[in-house]
């Protein structure tokens, strides 16, 4: 019986998180277009293009190797299998021990990996040149990223997402510096690491800047359907992550129905404010040089050292 | 006599040794180097020959004898002939000037009465004061062999080093054993020969007998 | 049952057998080539056993030979750590073993496959007797014996003047870091323990010594530095990217993934066995120098386009990997913190297995790619993927593990030296605390340009289209390449994927250096999950990772595949104008550049563009040139100065013999007036 | 009478050889009364393993271990190469370098000097072994003179007058010890007999034998080769033929330095001081330096082998001077290991020489292609003598190092830097010659590899197993010099 719970709340995530992720996308466009005083084409817009995506047909050059076609599985698996360790709707997740916060950063990596690959696989100047600004901002990120890290599990005594979650949702609600820069910190890294404004722009082909979609130029179809939607997920996964480290309060501890539906509708809301604030940040601010990247990132790794800093010393 | 007188004696020769080695130090000419060679061999093999008398060590008479026939005779006719056959007329060019030389001889002289000091104290015969003279007399020999630029020169710095060395013994010790002195006297003996080869290879490869050519195996370029 | 330590000795004795078929049937090199091999895969696997049984069971056995100084016999130990590298040297040695067959009677005629043959065999057994000897006569023997066999298969092909000189700078190399070693046991033996007789140069009397620190630090910095410049530790690692790829690929795959072990062997043996007590400095030293590697080896490799110099660096870098985690270990023990010290060094030294899989599985795949191409510049291939499936796959397998990616085995270790790192905070030294989170940092700063460098290779080498001017005809490599390969590459994901076992396997090192054991915490979970400290603080489960995201990618494809959508092939979009060429193609100096862009102080750089401007238009040029040279800035800094030094000392020396007879005898003169004087 | 067979062989064969003058069996007349002296020697060497030391012929000669092993090295060598020097005097022969004059010539100097070195290791008389030693000098002197080309007379020249002088210091050194010995023992023959001086060296007057010794360790270190006394040592050994090389390099050092060892354990016994190792410690710290530092700009491949000949001289002079068993063990066994590495490193290098007609580095080149034997053997040979495992020389300065660590640490660091010095030159220039294309002018030889093979395998077998005897051997003669 009780094996059965924890499958079914496993299973429940799991569709919560692939159902959820491309509404939360529409909410942050829909927020977007109004910031800049638009009209928007309304939440499920993304559930509409992923749909007609999946009902055109595939073009692939003809040089692409398996690796082109394999990727888009991959890339989606990967951001699945995250969703399901992630506490998002519940605290006793039973798969969530498989997979730490590290493994769960790793676990994107190697999609990112395969991306990068995909990208140089047709051999155009485009995929080449977004794999490898991919890649040196993943490699800039990546210290920060660790740093956040390092501080909430110092604070949390675990890199496992269920013990960080409980240690902090147990704790009462207090003002703890070290997390408050680490939180910054995580902030600009998922900027970064999901390709926002300022250090990329998802809505634009304009070619010399892109670099998530110059690796996805050559995709169509259901291929691009599946990228697409995994990097919604992902998206999704980095707010959920951020939500489950910073503000756990209210995710279900328990199995009943009840705890584990207003952990839902509170987990809406947080989502919510998240992105009303990741779209402040974007329209804000413009998009960035390439090289000034550094400095973007720098300020994340340096907010991220300033929390364990003041760990150590205030805490 | 008594053995004041023969003391004496000794140490007369001993001065006229030293005095052979300063003037060889001090001659530019061949032919003279080599007579005086002869002068101090002969007064070499005097003064073994009186030590012998003194000690009584008859074995000393012989090599005396030895002596007198390679030092005196043999080898100054050697040097003698190459001199002739290989036309060597020119004075001999030294590095350093005449009187520097005998500078640094007359302080080789002190150096080594200093060091035989100790010697002579514990000495008991009466030729041991001619230890300092054996000694700078080998010291001047080895001076000589690098002062001058000449093959032959060198030669007769070489063997006067031996007279020293010969003196030195017979002075400290009336004479080696005389195994040794005989086996001395080979060694000399084809060492002259062994020069003597060289000096027709020297003059025949170089045509002539300055060392100075002989500079061509050098590291320092 | 034949004890291990008697097998091992077989083994050793058994690398002789292929040397004598040289002398037998060196006329038919076919045959040779394919016997003497198999007979070396054999030997090594009698080594694998041995030193897994060495492990296993929990006992230390000890061997004196009749041989070495009448004084002073040839001792042999083989316990749990000697046993675990023996195990991973014979591991790799036996993968490589069956690659060669296929390598070495493809590398054509006229190479000197003898000599070859005749060394390779020599290297590995000389590499098994480091690992057994136990006194420092026997060790140095067989750790010069393996440093010559090396140098004279970077010898191979000595009529190129890159060979010669890199093999000459490995070898003087090498021969310093010898007689530092050297030096390091003469002070450990004369100094500390009151110098007997020669018994006390055992590593018994050794580990029996107590030393005063003073001598102890002597001695573990000379054996530490000795040890670094075999390893290839910065800034001792010049010799390292030249040497190994001018050496034939297995040889390259054997250096890189197991040579350089041998020194982490004797740095582990050296501090945890014999000095065991010591100061934290030590350990932070050890760290400092490891991370600096690390980051400073990756990327220097990101600046490579030579494939195989690339994967030289990469060494660096995971030897600095390695040495972070025994630094840390080192730190923990001098605190008293031996369950994390042992989490430490399980890492370090898992991390050495996993190194030599995945290392010599790359330097095998680039043995393949260089054989079929003929190349070693990354920027005239391309597109190799079509053309060799197997042997991409298989590098694709070595990519993702060196990068740490999960499922594969890079990963597990650089997630238990992470944790090893989270668990600073209970150091007790502030500094420390504060330090040791940058170390984090900058091991994560590596993974990622790890990631970044191998997407390059990868990317560069085998997708994309062919870039080479020379249309090639290429070929996949033939089965006993594939066959090792393949081995290796199932290594990396077993010890990806499983390496709860392994590591409770690997238990028993930790237990005899440090007295404490993971396993009490980490068999929580069962074989399933790897839980190092504690369940509630980190656990990874490779397996379900694995299962989990190949059956939602099994699903989606199966879902999208009830209708089959057609698929059509079509060029690639070409905007509309000019065909695209080969040379559009990013290439590996391109990809590298946003980050000499970023690092670029880090280097010597030499950048040139020339363009060559069109007459009537000088707006657009008609072709322009690209000039890149990056240069390691160590060289400039260490080793010239002391070269120069040394020739001008030569040069005065030289003074001496300058040809005038008279200076000679002055010379004599003085040299007896002054001893005279002195008397 | 082994003994005298042993001394009468090499003579009586200098008198036939000279007398048949330069027939086609020469040589083998040559190698067969080599093969009676090593017979003789190796009979000698196991009737003092058996019954200790001899002393015969009245006094005259006496025998004991350290003297009985350096003889059974000089027989063996001398063999080895007077088969080496079989094929090669006549290539020589054939390039027209040397006439019938000088074959016989060198044939019978050959076995004289022979002769003069057992002479040296056998007699009883410190006399003697100075008459010996000058004996050896002036056998040699004309050897090395002659191919008669001018660099050839000029080291000739040089060999003769720097060793004249150094050799006339040791007569007056030789002198002194006389002088004080006659105090003690009484005049005439007896007072220079070893086997008297030892038995009262205690009473011997200090003073007189410190002085003496100033100019012994002058005297025979200028034949040893120790810097500052080396410079006639370069020339000499490169501008001869090879297989004197390969004597003077492999033996005559050795003899010199035998007789050197020898005054000093008198000087030892008198003055119960340090004085006497301090002086060889001071002159082999700076010979292993200097030489090592030459080695790096030779350009000329016999000298910089005699480069190294300096600097393991100096080794071996340094551990005796250090003292102690177990630095004397490692100088006995390094004079050994030394003398049979260097002389098959000359045999090789010979060979290398003659297949390119010129002794220049630079000119020599793809040995591996063009004689593999030749290259391999020249390559191994250099690193066992740059000292590489698993070659003897390895552990025979381990042993020296070890001591050296012990007893005085701080000058450790001087020997390694001049070893690795040594190495790194050593290496350059051999790697250089053994690897690469032929060159055009290289011309095939049929090669001696007998010499070579035993050199080497001996070098090998030895550095990982002593046999018991020789063992014993090194022990007894630790024994008598400690």
């Amino acid at each position: 019986m009780k094996a059965l719970t924890l499958i079914f709340i496993e299973i429940l995530q799991a569709i919560v998180v692939i159902a959820l992720a491309p509404a939360f996308a529409g909410w942050v466009d829909v927020l977007k277009c109004w910031t800049q005083g638009r009209t928007s084409a309304g939440v499920m817009q993304p559930y509409r293009n992923i749909a007609k995506l999946f009902v055109k047909d595939v073009v692939i050059a003809d040089n692409a190797s398996w690796i082109f076609r394999f990727t888009p599985y991959l890339v989606f698996g990967s951001a699945v299998v995250v969703g399901s360790v992630v506490p998002i709707i519940s605290m006793n997740l039973f798969l969530a021990p498989s997979a730490d916060i590290i493994v769960v950063i790793a676990i994107f990596a190697t999609a990112r990996f395969f991306m990068a690959l995909a990208g140089m696989d047709i051999g155009t100047a485009f995929g080449g040149m977004g794999a490898s600004r991919e890649m040196m901002v993943a490699s800039l990120t990546e210290p920060a990223i660790l740093m956040a890290i390092f501080t909430v599990s110092l604070a949390g005594r675990s890199t496992s997402l269920l013990h960080i979650a409980r240690a902090f949702a147990s704790g009462a609600l207090v003002l703890r510096p070290s997390i408050v820069f680490a939180g910054i910190a995580f902030v600009l890294v998922v900027i970064a690491e999901t390709g926002r404004i300022p250090v990329d722009n998802p809505s634009t082909h304009l070619e010399l800047t892109m670099i998530h979609e110059a690796m996805i130029l050559e995709y169509s179809g259901r291929h691009l359907a599946l990228i697409e939607w995994g990097a919604m997920i992902r998206f999704f996964l980095f707010v959920t992550l951020g939500i489950a480290c910073f503000l756990p309060w209210g995710i279900a501890v328990t199995d009943n129905a009840g705890d584990i539906a207003t952990s839902v509708f509170l987990m809406v809301i947080k989502l919510g404010i998240a992105g009303a604030v990741l779209v402040l940040i974007e329209t804000g601010l413009a998009k960035m040089r390439l090289f000034r990247l550094t400095e973007f990132l720098g300020a994340a790794f340096l907010m991220a050292t300033l929390g364990v800093i003041a760990f150590f010393i205030l805490e | 006599m008594n053995l004041q007188v023969l003391a004496q004696v000794n140490s007369f020769l001993a001065a006229l040794v030293l005095l052979t080695a300063f003037a060889m130090l001090s001659q530019r000419k061949i032919n003279s180097l080599v007579t005086l060679f002869a002068w101090q061999g002969l007064f070499l093999s005097i003064n073994t020959a009186v030590v012998g008398f003194v000690a009584s060590k008859h074995h000393l008479y012989i090599s005396s004898l030895l002596t007198l026939s390679i030092k005196v005779i043999l080898l100054p006719y050697i040097l003698h002939v190459l001199v002739v056959r290989l036309k060597i007329r020119k004075e001999v060019e030294t590095i350093v000037n005449i009187p520097t030389t005998m500078l640094i001889g007359i302080a080789l002289v002190i150096f080594s009465y200093h060091l035989t000091a100790p010697v002579r104290e514990m000495s008991t015969l009466i030729t041991r004061s001619t230890l300092a003279v054996a000694l700078a007399t080998v010291m001047i020999g080895l001076l000589m062999m690098i002062t001058r630029k000449h093959a032959v020169t060198q030669i007769i710095g070489f063997l006067a080093m031996e007279n020293g060395l010969f003196f030195a013994a017979t002075s400290a010790t009336y004479g080696m054993p005389l195994v040794v002195e005989l086996g001395v006297a080979l060694d000399v003996l084809i060492a002259a020969f062994i020069f003597g080869i060289f000096f027709f290879h020297i003059s025949t490869t170089f045509d002539s007998l300055s060392v100075e050519q002989m500079e061509s195996l050098r590291e320092d370029n | 049952m034949i004890a291990p330590i008697e097998l091992s000795i077989i083994s050793v004795v058994a690398f002789v057998i292929p040397v004598l078929f040289v002398v037998v049937i060196g006329n038919d090199p076919r045959r040779l080539i394919r016997m003497s091999f198999s007979v070396s895969a054999l030997a090594s696997l009698f080594s694998v056993v041995a030193g897994a049984m060495a492990v296993a069971g929990h006992n230390v056995e000890q061997l004196v030979l009749p041989l070495g100084l009448p004084t002073l016999p040839f001792h042999l130990r083989l316990d749990q750590l000697s046993g675990f590298f023996i195990f991973v040297v014979g591991l790799l040695s036996f993968f490589v073993s069956v690659y060669s067959v296929g390598y070495v009677s493809g590398l054509g005629a006229g190479k000197p496959v003898k000599r070859l043959i005749v060394f390779y065999n020599i290297f590995i057994a000389a590499m098994f007797m480091v690992c057994l000897a136990d006194d420092a006569l026997c060790f140095l023997v067989a750790w010069e014996v393996m440093a010559a066999a090396s140098y004279f298969l970077v010898m191979f092909e000595d009529g190129r003047s890159e060979n010669r000189r890199a093999a000459y700078l490995y070898m003087v190399m090498a021969h310093v870091g010898a007689v530092l070693i050297l030096l390091s046991f003469g002070v450990m033996a004369g100094v500390t323990t009151g110098f007997e007789d020669f018994s006390c140069y055992t590593f018994d009397a050794m580990r029996a010594a107590k030393f005063p620190l003073k001598w102890a630090t002597v001695a573990f910095l000379l054996s530490f530095f000795g040890f670094a410049a075999k390893a290839g530790v910065i800034p001792f690692h010049v010799w390292l990217p030249e040497a190994h790829p001018v050496a034939p690929s297995n040889v390259s795959a054997l250096m890189s993934g197991v040579m350089l072990k041998t020194a982490i062997y004797g740095i582990v043996r050296i501090t945890f066995d014999i000095i065991k007590v010591f100061p934290w400095w030590w350990g932070t030293m050890v760290l400092v120098l490891g991370l600096v590697s690390a980051v400073m080896g990756v990327l220097y490799a990101l600046m490579q386009h030579d494939l195989k110099k690339l994967l030289a660096y990469h060494s660096v870098e995971n030897i600095g990997i390695i040495l972070i985690g025994i630094g840390l270990s080192m730190i923990f023990t001098s605190f008293h913190l031996p369950v994390m010290a042992a989490l430490a060094l399980i890492a370090g030294l898992y991390h050495t297995m996993n190194h030599a899989m995945f290392k010599g599985l790359l330097f095998m795949g680039a043995g393949a790619v260089l054989h079929a191409t003929h190349e070693r510049n990354m920027d005239e291939m391309g597109g190799l993927i079509h053309l060799m499936p197997w042997t991409s796959a298989f590098f694709l397998v070595g990519c993702i593990s060196i990068s740490a990616l999960p499922p594969f085995n890079g990963f597990v270790s650089e997630w238990l030296t992470f944790q090893a790192f989270l668990l600073s905070p209970s150091l007790p030294v502030p500094l420390m605390k504060l330090l040791i989170p940058m170390g984090a940092a900058l091991l994560a700063l590596t993974g990622a340009l790890a990631a970044a460098c191998f997407v390059k290779v990868f990317g560069v080498i085998f997708l994309g289209n062919w870039r080479g001017h020379s249309q090639h005809v290429v070929t996949e490599a033939g089965w006993s390449m594939r066959a090792g390969m393949s081995l290796a590459s199932l290594a990396c994901l077993c010890l990806g994927v499983l390496p709860a076992i392994v590591i409770n396997w690997m238990d028993a090192i930790s237990e005899s250096l440090l007295k404490a054991r993971l396993v009490t915490t980490s068999g929580v979970y069962g074989w399933m999950w790897l839980t190092p400290v504690d369940p509630e603080r980190a656990s990874y489960s490779g397996p379900l990772v694995l299962i989990g995201i190949v059956a939602v990618c099994a699903v989606t494809y199966l879902l999208l595949h009830v209708k089959p959508g057609n698929i059509s092939r079509v060029p690639v979009w070409d905007c509309g104008f000019k065909k695209l060429t080969p040379k559009m193609q990013y290439n590996a100096v391109s990809f590298s550049m946003p980050f000499r862009r970023i690092f670029g102080f880090l280097f010597d750089i030499k950048e040139q563009i020339r363009l060559v401007p069109q007459h009537q238009h000088p707006a657009f040029p008609e072709n322009s040139q690209y000039y890149l040279r990056v240069r390691d800035r160590f060289w400039g800094w260490l080793y010239k100065p002391v070269i120069d030094r040394v020739v001008l000392l030569s040069r005065k020396t030289g003074m001496l013999q300058h040809g005038r007879i008279h200076v000679y005898l002055i010379y004599s003169f003085v040299t007896i007036i002054v001893l005279l004087a002195l008397l | 009478m082994i003994l005298l067979g042993l001394i009468i062989t090499p003579f009586v064969a200098a008198l036939i050889l000279a007398f048949i003058g330069d027939r086609r069996f020469a040589p083998a007349i040559n190698i067969f009364c080599s093969f009676l002296t090593l017979m003789a020697a190796v009979a000698l060497a196991i009737e003092v393993y058996n019954h200790g030391p001899i002393i015969a012929g009245g006094k005259f000669f006496f025998v004991d271990a350290f003297s009985v092993y350096l003889s059974v090295l000089t027989a063996f060598v001398s063999m080895t190469t007077a088969v080496f020097s079989r094929g090669y005097m006549q290539r020589e022969r054939e390039h027209g370098r040397v006439g019938h004059v000088r074959m016989r010539f060198y044939h019978a100097m050959f076995q004289m000097f022979m002769f003069a070195m057992l002479l040296c290791l056998l007699t009883n008389n410190i006399g003697v072994l100075w008459i010996s030693m000058e004996l050896a000098t002036l056998s040699t002197v004309l050897l090395v003179s002659l191919y008669r080309t001018p660099n050839a007379i000029e080291a000739a020249w040089k060999y003769f007058i720097l060793c004249g002088v150094g050799i006339a210091q040791a007569l007056f050194g030789t002198v002194l010890l006389y002088f004080a010995a006659e105090k003690v023992i009484g005049e005439g023959g007896e007072a220079l007999l070893w086997t008297n001086l030892i038995g009262v060296s205690g009473s011997l007057e200090p003073t007189v034998l410190s002085l003496a010794f100033v100019f012994l360790v002058v005297g025979y270190g200028t034949k040893v080769g120790l810097v500052p006394l080396h410079n006639w040592l370069p020339d000499a050994h490169s501008e001869g033929p090879t297989p004197i090389s390969a004597v003077l390099s492999g033996l005559l050092l050795n003899i010199a330095l035998y007789a050197l060892v020898r005054c000093k354990v008198l000087v030892d016994g008198s003055t119960h001081t340090h004085y006497a190792g301090n002086i060889m410690m001071g002159f082999g710290i700076v010979s292993i330096v200097v030489a090592s530092f030459s080695i790096l700009r030779q350009k000329d491949i016999k000298r910089m082998f005699s480069y190294s000949s300096i600097e393991h001289m100096g080794i071996a002079t340094f551990a005796f001077g250090l003292g102690g068993s177990i630095a004397t063990f490692g100088a006995l066994l390094h004079m050994l290991m030394h003398s049979l590495t260097k002389s098959s490193i000359f045999f090789t290098v010979g060979h290398a020489c003659q297949m390119h007609r010129t002794q220049e580095i630079a000119r020599i080149k793809g040995l591996f292609k063009g004689d593999p034997f030749v290259g391999w053997s020249l390559i191994l040979g250099a690193m066992a003598i740059a000292g590489m495992p698993p070659f003897g020389v390895f552990t025979s300065e381990f042993l020296i190092l070890t001591a050296t660590i012990k007893d005085v640490p701080l000058l450790a660091p001087f020997i390694l830097i001049g070893l690795g010095v040594a190495f790194a030159g050593l290496l350059r220039k051999v790697q250089y010659m053994v690897s690469g294309d032929v060159a055009s002018y290289f011309e095939p030889i049929k090669t001696a590899r007998a010499p070579v093979v035993f050199h080497m395998a001996l070098v090998l077998v030895l550095a990982f197993y002593i046999p018991d005897f020789l063992n014993k051997w090194f022990q007894a003669a630790v024994e008598l010099l400690k």
